[in-house]
């Protein structure tokens, strides 16, 4: 049986791979946003494509976000398979308009007339000192929005498969990438797996607590696991990746054998997609639970700049870790 | 069923024909003003009485494979771009047999087959659509244009300046028709726009623009012919200025108290695009009345089909949310 | 003593005779909106407004929501106090950047410097087939958005009080109206009773189930414990009118003496305030609580036109009695 | 401390103070880029090398009441407006003695007493903030004005389309002052606007604009004279387009590889506005020297300051989200 060759892909490049092999294959599929062609983007995940695949299929474009949006849903429904990077997650406020008025609503509007198999890649995340403007998590404001879809993948592995799914999803999907992992490594197969939309992943086997975490988190949770073993507490750890369709049976038939939960993101706790989680949870596991779902995020502050303050302000290993401390006490 | 039950984009210039097809709008959009009051639509309608012939003229000069998107005043623009009266009739009552199954309603008409891309009722909205519908077209070498509807209030927005500045840029085959009836609801456009000559707007972008005497509806289907061919030819974009005229509400309910009453009533008089061809043509009184009837009969056909139409099914409520 | 003489109200009436009253006292206060002068709005809220303060204290604006916003911020940050309304909360998705950005952060990034006593009003809700972008719910985004505060009144007594204490309060507050409720009447005094931020109010006393309700939830909740009183369950419902600061006190207090809570909104179930609100009452009152929170909301899709569609989208009485009944039910 | 320590707006034309802020300026930005790499400096940094002329001629054409707003690239505009080095390199350090008290950050300074309303890293993201400061002026018939800087970039946003539209339409007190440096981090004029000649941007509002040799501080001052009078004078705001170059690389850390090093390389060589100024002083090189020895030491007590300075106690890290 020939062995199928493996190289290391940083999440960085299991991105660009997935959008690269797309565009090998499909003429319908292009990317366009700011300063990715000959700049390879903000944080260099498109780079080289221009040399591969030209000015026409790696479109810069102005600093205009609501069009860059609106041109990927009109694309999008002329039946292209477009990829909108915007630079930060942040500026998803300028593309709010068009995303969730237009590109969750055509379908819907047009009575399934439509298609919009659009792509938005984003990225963000705290732990560089990046200032408020330019590290906040908001991946929760979309899980709400009917019509669209939604993706945070931790992994090199879940990063290209999930987007390769994303891009030839039928729909709109909004990705979101986390500025801390794109140099995560990992080694995969030249040819991609594609992973389903609203599949979670079991990271981490455990029998005493569930911790749902996504993105960053899911690193830090299992630090906080390891650490938490040390101390006989066995750790289920799960990434639903997809938040939106959120793989609810996965969590639950987690939460229904551990009896104890808590979700963890990187967004503020208030209003996170955690506070989604554990409604869900209690409503559906209720008989389940011995304690309260602990929920891990972000302060409430918008993201300060100085390194000292910041760390304060967002969750690591050692809040996921106290959770588990907490809701293992509450026994 | 009649052959005026679609209108059919004609890709040359038919006075007659116009005439009909304005008269089908026309009498479509009154009887919707009524059929609204008498409480038998619901949500509610802004009306394109006098601004017809941008409407007509703009699509018959449309290519069956150049796609449009329109705005919250979309009647005239997906009846003139052949979607069926009782399709978009149907869509006012909320019916399955809606050209949106129910879904849109009046600021939502979709027609896909027809090259209606939709409406946007956020206004301005559909202005990077259209850029994008442009783009795919010139990414595919296909011949073909699309052409974004909408109103002088528009142009205030921010989607409207980046979309044109995008489709100039990369010299996209569009043609933005802004169809100034000088008014955003309330607003008269002095107290929107600092300037009145909204052709203005282009030289930000350097984007060839035209204007046309929006109620001329000949003069409109030469001027959409001349910037359709410009934006087919790979030149770029072209912004069409339409000056045209609100013979109505904003939408129906509205008392426009801001308006003055005599400019109002003299507008009407003078400005209406029907009345001009009519005149134009030098159309017998009789044959006018009989044009008006078979266009009424049209109308009532639509409004008796959409009566008749399906409620859609609450338990289909979750259907479309998602194409799988 | 003298009877303070009282009027009848509508919430519509309510809510501009707060702004009224603060443009009669304060220089600084001001209104900027689409078709907010001759017009008077599109709900007619501010009607006769321009002819009593001049177009240059009711300013009709182009429809240009980000510079709007903008244009508060900035004459906030001056020291005015202005109040923009965005015609319908379907279009904050415009000013979405201005507000996540600017209004909520400038105090925080500057240091203290700055403060921004900036009043968006807005309004929407279904219920007469306005269509899928004139009628959806957003408030939950903006809950979780540290800088900004929330209001959602559900009578004109409320509605006034709190749209006092919005505009003289010096942060960015958004305020939503609903469009059913402009023509609810109340009796009130001439002089206006300022309602604190962040209080909540107990709409009706019970012993049984707790439902937290917002907006015009709160009269549907109302109608669903009268209903369920008739089959002896007491139901006490609360409003917290202020969704950000949430009263989480006056919710514990209630839900720790009933055991049961149901929360009730018009927004899109998943990731509605009722997501946070379940998650903190959990986490709270975990030890008292007897069954699930039920969470009542809106069917995750996009607001449908026809009417029959529009009303199975949208809970009203019917959803917030079966969540009643379910809660009791489970015990 | 020296009175460079602090550049106070002249409101006069002083080639010889404008020499020596630019200097200041000049040192501080070398200076950023190398603790930078060092690692003392957190988070991201963009340089104004090159862009001097027009923050110290714009900000000495301010009266002290007057209000700006800055970008991403604002030590150049905060250190013009009258912070103190020391309080602007506090702030980069994160430090309590910054002039945002640590919270802001490179890309957010602020310093409101001296009417720096901040800087927005939302390209664009201003333009709106000064509007509304503007209005406030008109409205308290306060003869203020608020310039709001941006670069060519930020003309693609909407809402530079919109803020510009609603300055015009209300006649607002405001200064539009675009940097052109011909960059748009990594994307060159030619690929994000449609038009060289940015003043065309002006036209679709009907609005004045100046157009002014970015490099040429005296200039600078001039033009930013006229605009203010023009603005203060009740006319409306104007559109000030400054060209200008950006002599470094889009932050601290950027390749440039998609610019040629040829072009960069004579740029610098040619387009140094302090070159330029000293060359039309025709000042001897010891004084020139004498001078560039002075800015050294404000940076380097600023250096030194910041360094000293006390990190934000983490125990305080919810203050000041809300003002009670
Ligand atoms: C973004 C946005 N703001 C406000 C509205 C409310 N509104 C609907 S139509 C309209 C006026 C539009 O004017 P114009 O673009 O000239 O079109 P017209 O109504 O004259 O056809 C306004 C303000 C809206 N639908 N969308
Ligand atoms: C809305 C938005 N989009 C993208 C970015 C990323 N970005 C930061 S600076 C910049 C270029 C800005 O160009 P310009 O306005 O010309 O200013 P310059 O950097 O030349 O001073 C970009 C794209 C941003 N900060 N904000
Ligand atoms: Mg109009
Ligand atoms: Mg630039």
């Amino acid at each position: 049986m020939p062995t199928s060759t493996t190289t290391r892909f940083s999440y960085r490049e299991a991105v660009r791979d997935a959008m690269s092999q797309a565009m090998r294959r499909d003429a319908d599929v292009f990317i366009m946003g700011q300063d990715i062609a000959e700049h390879g983007g903000s944080q260099k995940v498109t780079l080289g494509m221009l040399e591969e695949f030209g000015p026409g299929r790696v479109r810069n474009s102005p600093i205009s976000e609501m069009a860059l949006t609106g041109a990927g849903i009109g694309a999008a429904m002329l039946g292209m398979r477009p990829i909108v990077e915007i630079m930060y997650e942040d500026f998803l406020t300028l593309a709010m308009e068009q995303l969730v008025n237009h590109a969750a609503k055509e379908r819907y509007m047009s009575g399934g007339q439509l298609k919009v198999p659009l792509t938005v890649r984003t990225q963000g995340g705290a732990g560089w000192s990046s200032g408020a403007q330019h590290g906040q998590q908001t991946e929760g404001w979309f899980v709400g929005v009917p019509g669209l879809k939604v993706v945070y993948p931790s992994t090199p592995r879940d990063a290209r498969g999930l987007l390769w799914s994303s891009i030839y999803d039928d729909n709109c999907v909004v990705f979101f990438e986390h500025v801390q992992l794109y140099n995560q490594r990992e080694e995969l197969p030249e040819e991609i797996e594609p992973i389903p939309l609203g599949k979670a992943r079991i990271v981490r086997i455990g029998t005493d607590v569930t911790v749902v975490a996504i993105g960053p988190l899911v690193h830090e949770a299992l630090a906080a696991a390891e650490q938490a073993e040390q101390e006989g507490i066995s750790v289920e750890v799960i990434d639903p990746r997809t938040l939106q369709p959120l793989d609810e049976e996965a969590i639950l038939e987690s939460v229904r054998k551990t009896s104890r939960c808590v979700v963890a993101h990187e967004a503020v706790r208030r209003m996170g997609i955690g506070a989604e989680m554990a409604a869900v949870i209690q409503e559906k596991a209720f008989d389940w639970l011995d304690a309260p779902i602990e929920r891990v995020g972000a302060r409430f502050t918008p993201l300060p700049f100085a390194p000292g303050l910041e760390q304060a302000s967002v969750p690591r290993r050692e809040q996921v870790y106290a959770a588990i401390k907490r809701t293992v006490g509450s026994r | 069923m009649t052959e005026l039950d679609y209108i059919v984009p004609s890709q040359t210039a038919e006075p007659g024909r116009f005439l009909q097809q304005m008269l089908v709008i026309r009498k479509f959009e009154q009887q919707v003003e009524e059929r609204y009051r008498d409480g038998e639509i619901p949500g509610f309608v802004h009306l394109a009485i006098g601004q017809e012939a941008v409407a007509v003229g703009a699509c018959a000069a449309l290519s069956p494979r150049d796609v449009i998107t329109s705005t919250h005043r979309s009647h005239a623009h997906a009846l003139a771009k052949g979607s069926s009266a009782r399709a978009v009739m149907a869509e006012l009552y909320g019916k399955l047999e809606g050209c949106s199954r129910g879904r849109g309603g009046s600021m939502h008409l979709y027609d896909v087959e027809r090259g209606n891309l939709g409406s946007s009722a956020v206004v301005g909205g559909a202005l990077g659509i259209a850029t994008g519908a442009a783009l795919a077209f010139s990414m595919r070498s296909e011949p073909r244009v699309a052409l974004a509807f909408f109103g002088d209030g528009a142009t205030a927005s921010g989607l409207f300046h980046e979309s044109m500045n995008m489709a100039q840029l990369w010299r996209l085959p569009a043609v933005f028709l802004c169809e100034n009836n000088r008014w955003a609801e309330s607003t008269p456009l002095a107290q929107h726009s600092p300037i009145s000559d909204l052709t203005q707007r282009a030289q930000a972008f350097g984007m060839t623009s035209l204007e046309v005497d929006g109620q001329d509806v000949e003069a409109v289907y030469r001027a959409t012919a001349e910037a359709l061919a410009h934006a087919r030819s790979g030149a770029g974009p072209v912004f069409l200025l339409a000056e045209t005229y609100r013979l109505a509400p904003h939408n129906v309910g509205d008392q426009q108290e801001y308006r003055d009453k005599a400019e109002y009533e003299l507008t009407r008089a003078t400005e209406d695009p029907i009345e001009k061809l009519r005149e134009r043509l030098a159309l017998p009184d009789e044959r006018f009345a009989e044009l008006e009837r078979e266009a009424e009969l049209v109308v009532a056909d639509a409004v008796e089909f959409a009566r008749r139409g399906t409620d859609p099914d609450p338990a289909t409520l979750l259907e479309d949310v998602y194409a799988d």
